[in-house]
């Protein structure tokens, strides 16, 4: 890795931070470079602090880190809170006119980005659009993309907004020219890859899983989906229906997907809890539906907007009674665009709840990835054919069979009657109380997992596979591992990753075999109890040797795991 | 031409001479008359005694959870807006348990029929007051009698402007059975609130206390009159009325989202050629 | 055990089942016997076909068994259903009138108890009491004590009453008295036990807890619980609030725990799931509430009636995020009543939730057990004195410790203000986003369970202690299996079980200790797929090597387990 | 004596402009013109930029879950009846997620006092409908305009029966702190409806919105008319009327208790010995 500077864009809450990191991510990722940018909130909408990171290089990359190279800080707190992070080379970007410095520093750079503003355009609303220029100034990139960039944004408004945007980039970015920066990022053309996080690739897999139906109540941090997809209704033919309470939402979604579409709901934890027993419904009528739970730090309301992998076990065992379930935690924004597919199509197959476990900083990172490919899609549904149904004297929707999967169809696609039961019920689907044949349909239920568990993909496993170390992780952890495992083993301390992101039913053959091999089994987590970690002792009996938490509300950054694997682990080395 | 015989289900779990089968011979003969087909028609539920109607009859069944009968009859309307959606739940799952459903499946007015057995208790659970039980009513729980006054359905759905709002009783049979017709084919959401005696656990409001108290809405009453119909919503103990309270045509839901104006949702193809150009919007 | 008698009474739901099985089961307890009754319902109220069973022995007694020696039946469906359970010297008592059965059998016994109560009653409200009569008289049970019974049923009604119901029973005796029986049940003096179901135990216990506030939402099994409490609310000062639904329920009780009050809830598996919420929330701000799960058969509404143990791995993950809860099951109504003390002074003393496993057969099942001893009631509330709090500068609630235990008061105590919130807070408990602070509360709440493990009491550990084999159980299967004990071990196969009524948090060395000294590990659990076992492996790594599972919806008979057991464990003997 | 100082809490993250610090200013005059103490008075919130309200004053707090807030406070004031208990909490808190609590509570009738912050929109999570965003409104979800008409809680409250049913608005801060006084002193549930301008993300209902269509009800106005009051619930758009709508004393749900008689429950001492006797029950 040649290239590989961070930004840091800081302030308060409705400073306009987004549009400044959006517009910055957009702009690198076109003149060919690869961004990660990952968001700091704070739970209100004016005020606080927070900051969003752009990390910029000329290779793939897949986690934020700590130490900046240029903050742009739009409130005085933004260079107090930030100062022990910045490189001894970095650039303070502010604005002299309204933030007074006590300290001195050959760092910072005073820009009257508010002044020149309102000298060009007459507004204040400007003065983002002068620190997106100071920063192409500073590192010599080119503001030819910016145009384009404004001509999207504003295309249905006034053009004049668009000169006026371009003449203030233009003011910002003479100011900043000169500067000595230790890096020029400059614009070329573009690898043709695509920006987008994490709500947004759920979104967007679930509308090209042919997803017609979602329904949710607002919460942070799945809200992002709710927005994407009312966003796309128009276009894709979407009913996204804003339920009074996330219980509503669960029971629309079951019976959306009863009457024969594809349903989705997200939420997050406190919105998961009002669903569970939605979650033991589905389960009992064997409708299938994907649910996304977007996790953020509890218990309770805990951190609204922060991240956490803290709600896994509640997932998996969410819901009176047994019942199978699948549960997905894509790593990547792509991998959550493909995971969402195969979610829905196991839904299908199978008839049950595929549960996708997101999490804040999954949510909204934003990654360079290669252009996901709609060859790869594939949708199926699984219902009886139409010739089948004719041919069918009677219909019983919940026959025994070998797999547990029974002959699905939907009211209104043959003349049969469809039965959907919450009570225990009869191969029909009518409540019954005969307990002998209650034994026999607990059992048809279970009996899924046998053949589900043979859907799903093993882990990634990455870094140096003949090490004694093995760390162990799931979902949005997946990036500052990798680099993590990356340093390490540039150190020449042998470690190896498992990275899973199809967590249920767990591969338990496989993970005997392989964890057997190692000997610190170290579990990576974004919790405070390593619950996938206690998931696989108590399918497996293997226990962990170590534990690396983080439970701030953060999300990892690679060099933290380094730390903290040099602290603990200390036998690096061969089997 | 289908007739009662196509419309006969499972046996029936309820107790002799309870109210809940005069609501089930009225819906037999209601879809009947308006010659619907047991398919062209979804019975939604919840849990308790009410609940257990839709196996009664025939037709497709969601008999799901406690309380949560409206979310997925809404739902299925949806996504099936050719479908008739019929709702049959109990005085204590609809504005108890799910009593925040039933007011904003009145603000939405979906096209279903709401169909609530209000025997003023709860029966499968083996009588606990519910929300309609009058106050003062001793029940093994209330043994000092409910002591908050009784939730009035008719009310609250008049004040929010609900499009459809009736009360019915088993004891009148037919005028129960065109309650039902003419909420079926209301657009909109029908409430129907049958007075239904729970022979088990209701001791107090029996056949007999309905019969001496409920009268039939003159011929010439006028269900479009909002203040006269709050005025008869909230006549209750020695006068109760029965009939159509409150008819106030205003769009359907279904037809408030644009997305549905290209036919059922279920029958829309799923296009997802037109992701290609999609991805273009995250270079 | 010389004398075991299993009295079955079955019919109609309606027909009056439980007046006839409380009847008896009194005589028999005031006569100086022990008493087991169990109930298998149906959901609904009129029809269908349940029955009780009620087993009379000389020797304390913990389960039924599946043989019938006196089958009374109120319908013909009773006896077809049953026939196969009778023993050759069994009766078969019913009315003749109204049942006309095809088959012959000598053991069969027409009682015209419609006629009889009509003739003398006017009646047939009365028949109930003939068929108590001609089960005494079968027995040469004298009838003297039922005029005790029949006075406190009755005290506040017509005296007539009390007279006609005595009559009928005598002419119930009359038909019967001169019947061989294989035994003969003479009415003793009472041992001065008590005879009392789980719910009632439940009820007792909290309310020797000094419990004040009770709020749930009716949902069998667990309503039994209400219906006691809502009885004794005069006598104890008790406020019991049926909520609109289990969300206002479980809201209630942590606002009237915060408050100042001992509170509780009661729920099954779907009002749980509403609960969950609630369950997090009080993780959160740290309010001691007891919360009793009585399960059965899911997923979903399932099988409202009947048992299952479904329900113990989503009672320990239920609420997002991380933080401490207390799990007792208990094993006997005796054990519920004690439990429950434990689970209000502990929930008290670590400022959590603790969740108290019952079932429908706990619930339900009707025990002979020594009168419970109030001399053991022990109350502790763990508040800060009066003094301390006088004499305190500012007050912080959430105050770190060594044990996690934060300082607690309540509204009104003092000048202290108490301050409860949902959000990550402060150590006063104002909302904060502090993200290093954040990870010292996280410590402190998890710290607790360090502590929490010291209170749990260990397993009882019952059999051949020398054995390879080792049966885990928890709950209400206790009698059942210790039952099966008792009997493997007099026919010299060699088991030991270890059953639990404390839960969680494990007592992980012990169980590292102790488990590792078998062959055989045997899971025996009214479920299908051996939860706690799991929870054991997750701790431990420790995996069983047997499963007895049941999950029709029934109870386990001690006769089952030992057939399993003998069918699927094939070495016995010492280790 | 109390002043405002005593009632000065932590700082604030509200935006600034925002309705909420009308809604704060006037109760904390209300509380200290009563000469209430912060000990004396429990603030009840969930969660939603409403609900931070109770950090921002001085009392104790319960801040639970969104749409949840009702519940805590009725509990804790059948535990306590002595400590005075108020609600602030959103229009999508207490209409949305927690409009069954909503219902039941006015059935009750408690003694407390439930302001909620009407800013017709979900703040917290940044400008979706709320329950009482005018029909037609276009937002982030409801592009094309939320579809179906606001939830009207003062006429669903009347149609209850609720004994106090107000509207303030922060743009009349003296009446708004008088009709938090009232609602205080009063005796049962307040439901005081308080019109909040969201100047981040309701650009629709605004300050000056509200003020082009905000009057006073005039000083003869009865608020013991019920029909009267449902007419005034139902007036809406270009005519917005301001203070008590409706009156109805009734019974306070506390007083309803038998077992409150003998004073504050959390007061009453556990009393065991009785136990014993009621062991013999079960011999
Ligand atoms: C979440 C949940 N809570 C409680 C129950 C238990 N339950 C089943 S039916 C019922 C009440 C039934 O009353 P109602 O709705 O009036 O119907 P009815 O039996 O009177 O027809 C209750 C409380 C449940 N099944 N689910
Ligand atoms: C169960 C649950 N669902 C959703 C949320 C997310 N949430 C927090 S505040 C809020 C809406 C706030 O709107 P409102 O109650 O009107 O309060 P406001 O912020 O407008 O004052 C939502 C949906 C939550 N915290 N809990
Ligand atoms: S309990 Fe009541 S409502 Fe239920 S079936 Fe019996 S009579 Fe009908
Ligand atoms: S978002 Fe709206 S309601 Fe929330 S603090 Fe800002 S202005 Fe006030
Ligand atoms: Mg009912
Ligand atoms: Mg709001």
């Amino acid at each position: 890795m040649n290239l590989d500077y961070n930004i840091v864009i800081g302030g308060k809450a409705g400073q306009g931070l987004q549009t400044i990191s959006d517009a910055l991510s957009k702009l690198f990722l076109r003149g060919g470079y690869e961004v990660f940018t990952s968001q700091d909130y704070m739970s209100r909408v004016r005020g606080g602090h927070n900051f969003f990171m752009i990390r910029i290089s000329d290779r793939p990359l897949c986690a934020q880190k700590p130490k900046i190279d240029l903050l742009i800080a739009l409130d005085q707190e933004t260079i107090d809170i930030h100062w022990l992070e910045l490189e001894p080379e970095a650039f303070i970007f502010y604005d002299g006119e309204s933030i007074h410095l006590s300290r001195e520093d050959k760092r910072l750079v005073s820009i009257s980005w508010d002044k020149i503003a309102t000298t060009i355009g007459g507004n204040t609303i400007f003065a983002n659009t002068v620190a997106v220029g100071a920063c192409c100034g500073l590192l010599n990139f080119d503001l030819g993309l910016l145009a384009g960039l404004l001509q999207e944004a504003f295309a249905k408004k006034d053009p004049k907004i668009i000169e006026t945007n371009l003449q203030c980039a233009k003011a910002g970015y003479e100011v900043t020219k000169n500067l000595k920066s230790k890096v020029t990022i400059q614009a070329g053309t573009t690898s043709g890859k695509m920006y987008i996080n994490g709500s947004e690739a759920i979104g967007l897999g679930a509308i090209a899983s042919g997803m017609k139906f979602y329904s949710g109540y607002p919460m942070t941090p799945s809200t992002g989906i709710l927005n994407y997809l009312a966003g796309k209704s128009d276009e894709f033919g979407l009913v996204v229906e804003q339920a009074e309470d996330e219980i509503a939402a669960i029971n629309l979604v079951a019976g959306a997907a009863y009457a024969g579409v594809r349903a989705m709901t997200a939420t997050s934890g406190g919105g998961f809890c009002l669903m569970t027993e939605g979650v033991s419904l589905i389960g009992c009528i064997e409708v299938p539906v994907v649910l996304v739970l977007a996790q953020r730090p509890g218990p309770s309301t805990g951190l609204p907007t922060r991240t956490e992998q803290g709600d896994l076990e509640f997932a998996l065992f969410a819901g009176q009674g047994e019942f199978p379930r699948f549960i997905f935690a894509p790593r990547t924004p792509e991998d959550a665009f493909y995971l969402t597919q195969k979610a829905f199509n196991l839904a299908d197959k199978y008839q049950v709840l595929s549960i996708i476990m997101s999490d804040q900083h999954l949510a909204d990172s934003g990654w360079t990835l290669a252009k996901f490919d709609p060859e790869k899609i594939k949708i199926e549904r699984y219902l009886l054919a139409a010739q089948t149904l004719a041919g069918m004297q009677e219909y019983r929707r919940y026959d025994l069979s070998e797999t547990g999967i029974s002959p699905r169809t939907i009211p209104g696609a043959s003349r049969h009657l469809v039965i959907a039961d919450s009570d225990e019920h009869d191969s029909r689907g009518h409540i019954t109380e005969d307990l002998s044949w209650r034994e026999e349909i607990v059992k048809k239920r279970l009996a899924k997992y046998k053949y589900m568990r043979e859907e799903i993909s093993l882990p990634i496993k990455y870094g140096d596979s003949a090490s004694k170390t093995v760390l162990i992780g799931w979902g949005s952890t997946y990036g500052a591992m990798k680099e993590a495992v990356d340093m390490l083993n540039a150190k020449n301390k042998k470690v190896v990753m498992l990275h899973f992101n199809e967590l249920w039913p767990l591969p338990v053959e496989y993970l005997g075999r392989e964890l057997s091999q190692y000997d610190n089994i170290v579990a990576v987590e974004n919790n405070a109890t390593a619950q996938f970690m206690r998931i696989i002792t108590g399918q497996t009996g293997i226990l962990p040797t170590h534990k690396i938490l983080r439970f701030n509300g953060q999300p990892f950054y690679p060099q933290l795991i380094v730390d903290r694997l040099e602290k603990e682990v200390h036998v690096y080395g061969d089997r | 031409m289908v007739t009662v015989k196509d419309f006969i289900g499972e046996e029936s779990a309820w107790c002799p001479g309870c109210g809940n089968f005069g609501i089930l011979i009225a819906l037999q003969k209601a879809v009947v008359e308006l010659n619907l087909e047991p398919q062209q028609i979804l019975f939604v539920s919840g849990i308790g005694q009410a609940s257990k109607l839709p196996h009664y009859i025939r037709g497709h069944i969601f008999n799901g959870l406690h309380g949560r009968a409206i979310p997925p009859a809404i739902a299925a309307k949806l996504v099936n807006h050719e479908i008739k959606v019929i709702i049959t739940d109990g005085d204590g799952g609809t504005y108890g348990e799910g009593g925040n459903h039933f007011i904003h499946a009145i603000r939405r007015n979906p096209d279903i029929t709401l169909i609530v057995h209000n025997n003023q208790i709860y029966g499968l659970t083996k009588g606990q007051a519910s929300p309609t039980t009058d106050q003062g009513v001793v029940t093994k729980i209330q043994a000092h009698g409910v002591p908050v006054p009784a939730f009035n359905p008719l009310a609250v759905a008049i004040a929010l402007n609900a499009s459809f709002v009736a009360r019915g009783f088993v004891g009148e049979p037919e005028q129960l059975k065109n309650l039902i017709k003419q909420g079926i084919q209301h657009q909109g959401l029908s409430l129907i609130d049958v007075l239904q005696p729970c022979v088990s656990f209701n001791k107090i409001n029996t056949y007999q206390w309905y019969r001496q108290r409920a009268y039939k809405l003159p011929d010439d009453y006028n269900p479009k009159d909002k203040a006269k119909a709050m005025e008869k919503a909230n006549e209750w103990g020695d006068h109760i009325p029965l009939g159509l309270l409150y008819l106030n045509l205003r769009p359907v839901y279904e037809e408030q989202i644009p997305v549905l104006k290209n036919g059922p949702l279920v029958k829309q193809p799923v296009d997802v050629s037109k992701i290609a150009q999609v991805l273009e919007e995250f270079c």
